[in-house]
């Protein structure tokens, strides 16, 4: 049971995550968000991999989400490096044509 | 000798990775020094690719064992037709922008500049990213070969630094992320029903129902984002127009391409099965959409780099044709084939002829000194050959005779009539219209003479004949199109005869 | 419901709440320190999971790593994302209720999706048991890594590699050349110097401990290049060790050698007719070799990926 | 099973100390005062859970990676909350009106 309930919790991480790029302009927010989604799909992956009778979990998707995690971290450096490369250039935290949903503070 | 080496033993498969990737590195560690390696190196890509298309012409498809593990344990490469000329394309373009790139990323006084350190890295690396995906046969595996491709265009559309490509840049990472992990969780789905990341296994196992749907259609929609299909192009003019010149012919040529492969991969070679007529008149309405709506963008750009990257957007839309054209078994039809590789041809002329046009407008950019088409005007008379070069990519686009374009045309052409759906004939039709449109826009106003003498910027010829040296690629694709079609035809997926589903 | 069932649910639902308020808080550093909070949960969900190896990856890159790079960056923006001084007018309401709505839909669908895979997986278990004496180790997840998918492995480092030549490219050409990271202000004799001093012995050790023992046990090259490059991070801050300068050519060749000892070793065997192929009998020997080089790589990349865009003079 | 008994009475509190600093961390009103809750309360709140786990360690290796983990604990944490209250007095120095509320 307990597997499934982890897979359920990425399913539900994913949404949480997506919601976060959807809903929020700040791209420091944004690539948090993603992070989130990632790490519900490797969640997802890994209880779905230990599903089942018998001991011990699948080492393929441990491998896999190992991989994934150092991935997922290659691509958030690029990332919020482009965002404080942007932000000194234009003083921005959004993209140019998006409205900050965070006030005026962060306009 | 030759018949030696093109033994099914020799793997050139593995070494049209092994060696960008050992440019690559080298590259990251001599610093100034590498500009050595680069043509070298790209000209022994070439061979190597050349070597992997001729291995397949003589001995068939050719799958490998990485680690001696087979599947599902393992990873296996597989070198079919698809797979090889897809290499070949890769390394035509690769060898043009190459050559084109060495003087423009040279270090000033024997001291590394930031850009001429950081773009033959990011290039190699593509390069070796772009050859893996087409040589993948497992899902994970190709997941972190296409974030190869994300990390390094990304960065290349930020080379310049300059406030709006970051902002294109960042918008680009967006999708391209998105895209990613869409495709990851789709994987991990596959993985959990089926207990395999191989293409082969996957297909044998693969039933429809509804978490094999539900997989396919997010993965699907992930690549679509990556591929910058119609409605969700908007990343793309931006990150290709404002990308420097070598670059852009790289991402729009080739990176785009990457991420198509893999949904005709994942849909003809994996889930023929749980493709349905609606999906297939899907995939069509959303290319048919991409050609119209990317056309007339184009056609209203003023910017000629815009021109070229909405151009892009509705090329891209042909090649999502042929899923409806292929039809399905329920209502086989003769020409299935035809559009199969009708669309896998169009992939592949098209990446010459882009890569020369943006080629050819980032000289004639500099030479003006201005990137609006207005200040363009008799740019004809300064730049002959690369007006010629674009003169000749332009003929592809439209798919005019004796093209590689007119080709894939020609046979998405015959496939749509002789289907009976009539309806994609005349997307297909109206997008040739509009391309020579927004085409001969751009060409006329090369062509006119300018009200007074403007100054221009001297350019290589040398550059301007690597331009012109891909567009002929093009228009050759299309003269003695015999080869690549006997070629793609070699381990061509049962589906693209028999049609999806 | 057993003790552990209760366990795990309130796991599940603290993970939830966690990353759902690491989304919704309005100021940014909160969230930055909730997701940090998030990101350990998850470990433990690893542990619970009987994912060590993913436990401490997820520890130490996916909270630690992560979490250092969201706080430098929002330390960069200064107050830009300060909570909203206005009150919410009904159009951002609507506005956020529509993705809500969706990504509820999502979200059920998904776990409706999870919820419907049958109960036993039909994974690879049995066949890496199986398999596993072949592969030269006996920690199932580093005999993944770095024999049977090993070509994961290898394009893995390279996204790495090329993840900090896509940062460093975008250096301001005045600073290309220089070192990375913000000046550090520690005093030589101050309790961070001291705590820089004392801890590269430590982390050297447990660095090794992990590299080794991840051969049959938890661990491994990743999780002790994380430690060391983290190590490395602390002694850089406390003013013990100079950060160095992006130009020099033997940082340069740190970043390359793990991954380009594995691309050799690739090569090596593509010429012998395996691609990657271990050699018989001598697998845990290639592999602890090729750990080792990656494992000096991995560490200076991740270090140089947090400390981000060269900035000071060299 | 007196063992256990041990380990569980260490274990509940050393959490109960956690949850005294805690709550000192969300309640006390300045930078120092939540210091001082934080570090004491959770050095001996780690330090009792522990001595509770080295009591179930199989071997001498496994209560010697505990401590080991403990100690350098408690060495991060002293450093970290000398910074944090030393970056606390600089910024209290430099603005008359205290931020740090």
């Amino acid at each position: 049971m307990s597997p499934i309930l982890y897979a359920a919790t990425g399913a539900v991480l994913v949404g949480i995550g997506v919601f976060g790029l959807l809903a929020r302009t700040h791209l420091l927010r944004r690539i948090l968000a993603f992070n989130v989604i990632g790490s519900g799909i490797f969640l997802a992956f890994g209880g779905l991999g230990s599903r089942g009778p018998g001991s011990g979990v699948d080492p393929v998707p441990q491998a896999i989400v190992i991989t994934g995690i150092v991935v997922a971290l290659a691509a958030t450096a690029l990332a919020v490096t482009l965002v404080t490369r942007l932000f000194e250039e234009t003083g921005a935290v959004t993209l140019p044509g998006e409205h900050p949903a965070e006030g005026p503070d962060a306009s | 000798m030759l018949p030696d080496l093109l033994a099914v033993g020799v793997p050139w498969a593995v070494a049209s990775i092994v060696l960008p990737l050992a440019v690559a590195l080298a590259a990251i560690a001599l610093g100034p020094h590498a500009r050595h390696l680069v043509l070298p190196g790209a000209l022994l890509g070439a061979v190597i690719a050349l070597a992997a298309a001729a291995q397949v012409l003589a001995h068939g498809a050719w799958h490998h064992a990485v680690g001696g593990w087979l599947p599902p344990l393992g990873i296996r490469l597989r070198l079919d037709g698809l797979a090889a000329s897809f290499l070949v394309a890769t390394a035509v373009v690769a060898c043009g922008v190459a050559g084109f790139s060495r003087r423009l990323f040279e270090p000033s006084a024997r001291r590394e500049t930031r850009a001429g350190f950081a773009f033959w890295p990011l290039f190699f690396v593509m390069w070796a990213g772009l050859n893996a995906v087409f040589l993948g046969a497992d899902l994970f595996n190709l997941y972190v070969a296409l974030e190869l491709l994300t990390l390094t265009a990304v960065a290349m559309v930020a080379l310049d630094g300059k406030a709006e490509t970051l902002a294109a840049a960042i918008r680009y990472l967006l999708f391209a992320l998105l895209g990613s992990l869409a495709y990851l969780l789709g994987v991990a789905l596959l993985y959990a029903r089926y207990g395999a990341l191989d293409l082969g296994l996957l297909r044998a196992a693969a039933v429809p129902d509804a978490i094999t749907l539900a997989a396919g259609a997010i993965m699907t929609a992930g690549l679509m984002a990556k591929t910058a299909i119609f409605p969700l192009h908007g990343w793309l003019p931006p990150a290709h127009a404002g990308a420097p010149t070598p670059a852009s012919a790289m991402l729009s040529a080739l990176v785009v391409k990457a991420s198509f492969y893999l949904i005709a991969r994942l849909w003809f070679d994996v889930l023929p099965a749980a493709a349905t007529v609606e999906t297939s008149q899907l995939f069509g309405a959303l290319g048919a959409g991409a050609i119209v709506f990317g056309s007339l963008l184009a056609l209203r750009q003023e910017q000629l780099k815009l021109v070229i990257a909405y151009s892009t957007v509705a090329q891209l839309g042909y090649l999502f044709l042929m899923f409806p054209l292929t039809g399905s078994a329920a209502a086989p039809q003769p020409w299935a084939a035809a559009a199969w590789t009708g669309g896998m041809f169009h992939a592949l002329a098209h990446a010459p002829a882009k890569a020369a046009m943006f080629l050819a407008a980032g000289l004639m950019i500099k030479a003006c000194g201005d990137g609006r088409l207005a200040p363009l005007a008799g740019i004809g008379r300064d730049l002959p050959i690369a007006c010629f070069a674009f003169g000749l990519a332009a003929v592809s686009l439209m798919g005019l005779p004796p093209s590689g374009g007119f080709t894939a045309k020609y046979l998405l052409l015959t496939a749509a009539l002789a289907s009976g759906q009539w309806w994609w004939a005349l997307a297909i039709l109206a997008g040739g219209l509009l391309a020579a449109a927004y085409l001969f826009r751009v060409l006329n106003r090369f062509l006119i003479a300018p009200a007074e003498a403007a100054p221009r910027v001297a350019v290589a010829r040398r550059d301007q004949a690597i331009a012109l040296a891909l567009a002929g690629v093009s228009i050759l694709l299309g003269l003695a199109s015999l080869v690549p079609y006997q070629l793609l035809q070699i381990g061509r997926p049962a589906a693209a005869v028999g049609g999806l589903s | 419901m057993t003790a552990a069932l209760v366990f795990d649910l309130s796991l599940c639902l603290l993970i939830a709440a966690v990353a759902l308020a690491a989304v919704l808080a309005d100021d940014l550093f909160t969230a930055i320190v909730l997701f940090i909070v998030y990101g350990l949960l998850a470990a433990i969900a690893w542990v619970r999971l009987d994912a060590i190896d993913v436990a401490l990856a997820e520890a130490a890159i996916g909270a630690g790593l992560t979490g250092l790079l969201l706080v430098g960056a929002a330390a960069r923006l200064g107050g830009r994302g300060a909570p909203p001084a206005a009150g919410r007018t009904p159009w951002r309401l609507l506005g956020k209720a529509a993705p809500a709505a969706l990504c509820v839909a999502a979200a059920a669908a998904l776990v409706v999706l999870v919820l419907a895979l049958p109960d036993d997986a039909p994974g690879l278990r049995p066949l890496v048991a199986e398999t596993i004496a072949a592969s030269g180790v006996t920690n199932p997840v580093t005999a993944v890594l770095l024999n049977f998918r090993g070509y994961d492995t290898l394009l893995e480092t390279i996204v790495l590699a090329v993840a900090l030549v896509g940062v460093w490219s975008l250096t301001p050409d005045r600073d290309w050349g220089s070192v990375p990271g913000a000046r550090q202000h520690a005093r030589p004799d101050g309790v961070l110097a001291t705590f820089g001093r004392l801890l590269p012995a430590l982390g050297l050790l447990v660095a090794a401990h992990l590299l080794w023992a991840g051969a049959d046990a938890p661990g491994g090259a990743f999780q002790a290049g994380t430690v060391l490059a983290a190590v490395w991070l602390v002694v850089v801050m406390a003013g013990v060790l100079p950060a160095p300068a992006t130009a020099d050519t033997r940082v340069r060749l740190l970043l390359v050698a793990g991954p380009a000892a594995f691309l050799g070793f690739g090569a090596v065997g593509a010429a012998g007719g395996v691609f990657l192929g271990h050699p018989a009998g001598a697998a845990k020997a290639t592999i602890l070799a090729i750990e080792t080089a990656l494992t000096l790589s991995i560490a200076a990349t991740l270090g140089l990926l947090v400390l981000g865009v060269p900035r000071r003079p060299a | 099973m007196i063992l256990d008994i041990a380990t569980l009475v260490l274990a509940s509190a050393g959490v109960v100390f956690f949850i005294a600093g805690t709550l000192g961390l969300l309640r006390f009103p300045d930078v120092y005062a939540r210091l001082h809750a934080l570090t004491k309360a959770d050095n001996l709140g780690l330090g009792l859970i522990a001595l509770g786990l080295v009591l179930q360690a199989g071997n001498v290796w496994q209560a010697l990676k505990i401590v080991l983990v403990w100690l350098l604990a408690i060495f991060a944490a002293a450093t970290v909350s000398q910074l944090i209250a030393r970056s606390a007095l600089v910024q209290r120095s430099s603005s008359p009106a205290a931020r740090d509320s």
